[in-house]
């Protein structure tokens, strides 16, 4: 866990408002976990206050892939990086996804949930692990990142909410097209891995978004509550203690 | 003695900058970016007698220069925190400020007294300020009459000095300040947060989950700034600032209001290093404006005698 | 009916955006850039009985996200506002909100008496949260009793609604708010400035010559919107809001926390067209929101039917 | 008095810390008065929230030069305008300096009060008035503009703080020096104005530096106190009454 001013080598708008940033540093090498995210300072000391944490969505060599929508005020500063400016890099954060050895998985990714999923498909199939792939969009329009998948992927469903490319719908909608797994990988807005563990059940994990402060687990602002609660064990910190839980680990 | 030591009651420090309570919890994960005993001393996250699972999330929210924040005093409790997360502390060689919150007189005092025996817990930081619960803390640190009895039960429990940090959602912070101080507090942190809300516009409801949270950070400076230079002309006690500290400048600034130590909160957020960072920046300010010592800056924007600061 | 047009006690309003009192003097300077007309009403600066000259200069310093001001209510006095600046005004079709400030009763009633006749002058605004003169103003305002006295008396002689305009360095603002309500004021104007202070650390002193200043800007408005969350829930006469407002996306802030109309005031420094601007901008976004009216959105931050807004 | 986007042309360093940048619009022909100020907005809508005050430095059709020394944050915004981009400039404002017809006129100015005085002389000097110039700086570092000044003045006088350059001391110390003048054109700060109207007596004019919220008098920031106070004439409002006022008049 370092902090780190990167390199900004390259910016794309992928999708309206979706943007893909390359840094590079020699840091990147330690970002070996997908799963875990990294937490980005824009703008100048003191304004704005917060880091915004985004997921690592891929990782070569000492380059840094990140793909992100553009929200409010610090992704606006952010999609104004040029090549050869630095940002301020905090990471790698939290723990990543378990990977097995080999088997069957299936990944579930909706909106800027499908970034880490990338570098998640990449890592178990570099295991030997089959990949089937569902992708939730918002519209046609709003496609990014899916040749990438397909390219890789055993297998790619996409949904869209308008129903203009894919299946029509959410990415439960989806769960009827899917082959059997051994476990599932999803990431997405809440509401979303809530209809994810009540479809797919409890052999999987997510990887939740709650607001954050500090990103490193010293500031409770980002927690959420462990169904199984041991002695002094109430809250999980997403940050730290995840962003990927277990399925079932924690109340969505 | 180096430009940067200062002595308050009960706390030796190598120089005036420590992590403010809640910001900092116990000191774990900062110690994975630097030595610990780099800090003046490090003031932990609150304490109350029994666990408390602290408010729903969203906890925080970003506002213009600056945040809002409800925990809601999460914290396991004052016996895990007094056999768990203290001794672990206690590996460094940094006085430790231990923040106490409770409901009721007793709980402050039962968590004081357990507080105040552990043997690198150097003093107590009574939290009559906090904004986020709905009962105990804030009540206390708006009435001065509440916070004066309740300075008095903790001062005879406490083994160690007792600061109390006072809330600037009040209409006049000196008189709380002259309550407290005539109660035997013998020191004073200054400011807790200003209770703030932000609405998200897309969903119409506030933003945190418990509609109004503590607004930190660089907004907060101006009122924590004056409400210190007002005090510090009122009581002989001493004041350790916090409220938006983020350059070596800001220290000094606090200072020639009336602080005699700091404390840094929000800015540990946006830079890990802010606190090792800012003993380093401040040491060199110091240099630059010829001033020899931090604690001759303290007061100087009211102390008659004080004139132009560098000489 | 247009979506922006609201109706408050004397205000017949176009749209719900005025000047803030104080920033916009008597509105000369402004007209030079737009068409005061344009505006849902012009809340004037501060007059008192006599004419006075207000604080030394320096009178305003910069803080993050914010500034601090000490002008001290320098005005040209009553008569010469309600015979030389008012009947200026006049030639515009919109609505003034005369600001009313003094030492004592007498002093507010006078005034307030005199505005009061003026022609123009639909609405008083009771300044009681002045925090920039020794005298009157500031205590008028941390005190429920002296609040309500106050603006009892003024009631009795003024011909127009009277706003009291409240302080946000108090405990309660919930106090003041039924109090003034109970004693007969037609709505609130929420919020004046914070106290705060900035300290010049090469010179050592304070920036602004009065020392402490009131802060406004954006580093106010999460201050300001939980006030008027708070207050609105209380109260049943109508809150105009202000505090940091900038853009179209915090009037329906304001108006979610419970206001029913706005004052936009620092935002006029950065961009003397601020407020026109406000109001295109506010008629786009309540489109693209499909709200029907802008009052619609009025406390719907706590209204217990209010779903989300974009249905 | 309008506000306008400008498009900053070029900026150059010319002294450490002193810059000169040009901005172009068609609104700058507007600018035809030496001794009015621009009122500028820097970084982003909230933030910094005051614009900063910077004299008229000179104005080539539609071309207006500003020189500025790097103090705070506003300044420092300034600076990294890199041409091409656009500042938001609101102005002119103020009353600048009467000017004679004919006759003998002094300038003083000292630091960053030297760049309307630039203006002024060319003014001055298209109308045929016989121009000498006192310039104070810090140090010989510091000199900037001087070389604009030698060029069209009649006689120009360097003082420098440490001596460095020219006379010793503050412009003041060079009042010995001066020939006979018809009034006197000073801006500085007011330390410099003061012993300005204490040497050189009541025929001229003085600029004054006053710290400033709205910039167009609505707000009773800016203001200085009359000498002569008629009925409600008590305080002059540098940025509309003034900067510019007759030395004497008001209270420095
Ligand atoms: C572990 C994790 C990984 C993430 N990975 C990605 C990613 O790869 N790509 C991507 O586009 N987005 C990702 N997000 C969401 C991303 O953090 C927010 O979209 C972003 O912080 C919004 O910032 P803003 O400045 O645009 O919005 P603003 O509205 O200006 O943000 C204001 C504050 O709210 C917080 N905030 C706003 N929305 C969210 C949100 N959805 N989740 C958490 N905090 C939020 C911001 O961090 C900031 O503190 C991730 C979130 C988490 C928690
Ligand atoms: C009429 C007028 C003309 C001026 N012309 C020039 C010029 O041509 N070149 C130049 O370099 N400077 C000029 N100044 C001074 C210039 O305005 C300040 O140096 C500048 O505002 C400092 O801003 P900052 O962001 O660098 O400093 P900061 O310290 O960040 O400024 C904080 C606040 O204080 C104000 N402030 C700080 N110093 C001064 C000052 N000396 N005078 C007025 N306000 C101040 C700022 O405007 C801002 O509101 C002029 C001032 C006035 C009043
Ligand atoms: C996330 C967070 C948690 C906090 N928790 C506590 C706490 O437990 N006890 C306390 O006395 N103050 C608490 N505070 C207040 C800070 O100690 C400090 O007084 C305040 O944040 C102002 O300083 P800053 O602007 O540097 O953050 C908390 C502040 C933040 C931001
Ligand atoms: C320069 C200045 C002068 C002010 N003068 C007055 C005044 O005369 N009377 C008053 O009631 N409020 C006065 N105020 C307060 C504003 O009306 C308003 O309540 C406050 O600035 C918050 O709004 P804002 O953040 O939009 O500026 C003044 C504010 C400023 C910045
Ligand atoms: S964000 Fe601070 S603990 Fe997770
Ligand atoms: S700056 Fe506002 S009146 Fe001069």
């Amino acid at each position: 866990m370092k902090q780190r001013l990167m390199q900004v080598i390259g910016q794309k708008e992928t999708a309206p408002g979706i943007f893909e940033m390359k840094l590079q540093h020699d840091h990147v090498r330690a970002m070996q976990s997908p799963g875990q995210f990294v937490h980005i300072k824009t703008g100048t000391r003191r304004h704005p206050v917060l880091r915004r944490p985004i997921s690592i969505a891929d990782v070569e060599d000492d380059v840094l892939t990140i793909i992100y929508r553009v929200e409010g005020e610090g992704t606006k500063l952010m999609k104004e990086a040029v090549p050869g400016s630095t940002l301020d890099v905090l990471g790698p954060l939290g723990s990543g996804f378990p990977l097995p050895e080999s088997g069957r998985a299936l990944l579930i990714g909706g909106g800027v949930g499908i970034p880490p999923l990338y570098y998640l498909m990449k890592a178990l199939k570099a295991r030997g692990v089959k990949v089937e792939v569902i992708l939730g969009y918002r519209s046609r329009e709003q496609l990014f990142k899916l040749d990438d998948f397909i390219e890789l992927a055993d297998r790619v469903i996409v949904t869209t909410e308008d129903g203009s490319f894919g299946h029509q719908g959410f990415v439960t909608d989806a769960a009827a097209e899917v082959s059997a797994f051994d476990q599932y990988y999803a990431c997405g807005p809440g509401v979303m891995l809530r209809a994810v563990e009540t479809t797919f059940g409890p052999s999987g994990y997510v990887s939740l978004e709650e607001r954050m402060g500090c990103g490193i687990g010293a500031c409770l602002a980002c927690v959420c509550e462990r169904r199984d609660q041991a002695e002094g064990n109430t809250y999980a910190k997403a940050c730290s203690d995840g962003p990927v839980f277990r399925a079932g680990e924690v109340v969505l | 003695m180096s430009r940067l030591q200062v002595e308050l009651p009960g706390l030796s420090m190598k120089n005036p900058v420590m992590p403010a309570s809640g910001c900092f919890a116990f000191g774990r994960e900062y110690a994975q970016f630097y030595d610990l005993g780099l800090l003046g001393a490090v003031a932990v996250k609150a304490a109350t007698p029994e666990e408390r699972a602290g408010n729903p999330v969203p906890r925080v929210a970003e506002t213009d220069s600056g945040m809002l924040n409800a925990i809601g005093l999460q914290n396991p409790g004052v016996q895990a925190i007094a056999e768990k997360e203290l001794p672990w502390l206690a590996q460094y060689d940094v006085p430790v400020v231990a923040n106490v919150a409770g409901r009721t007189k007793e709980d402050y005092m039962y968590t004081a007294r357990e507080l105040s025996r552990v043997a690198n817990v150097h003093a107590l930081e009574l939290n009559i300020s906090c904004p986020n619960v709905k009962e105990g803390g804030i009540q206390f640190g708006s009435d001065p009459g509440m916070a004066a009895e309740l300075t008095r039960a903790v001062k005879e429990v406490s083994e160690v000095p007792v600061y109390v940090k006072l809330s600037p959602n009040t209409s006049s912070i000196t008189d709380m300040a002259a309550a407290v101080e005539k109660a035997g507090a013998d020191g004073l942190s200054m400011i807790n947060t200003l209770v703030g809300m932000r609405i998200d516009i897309r969903t119409g409801k506030p933003i945190l989950a418990n509609k109004t949270g503590g607004l930190s950070g660089p907004a907060l400076k101006p009122v924590a700034v004056r409400m210190i230079h007002e005090v510090s002309q009122t009581v002989s006690i001493p004041i350790i600032g916090m409220g938006g500290i983020y350059e070596a400048e800001d220290i000094v600034e606090f200072f020639l209001a009336g602080a005699s130590a700091v404390a840094v909160g929000t800015a540990n957020f946006s830079d890990p290093f802010a606190c090792p960072n800012l003993i380093t920046e401040l040491d060199q300010l110091l240099e630059e404006m010829n001033v020899d010592h931090v604690s001759d800056l303290s007061g100087r924007s009211w102390k008659a005698w004080a004139g132009e600061i560098s000489s």
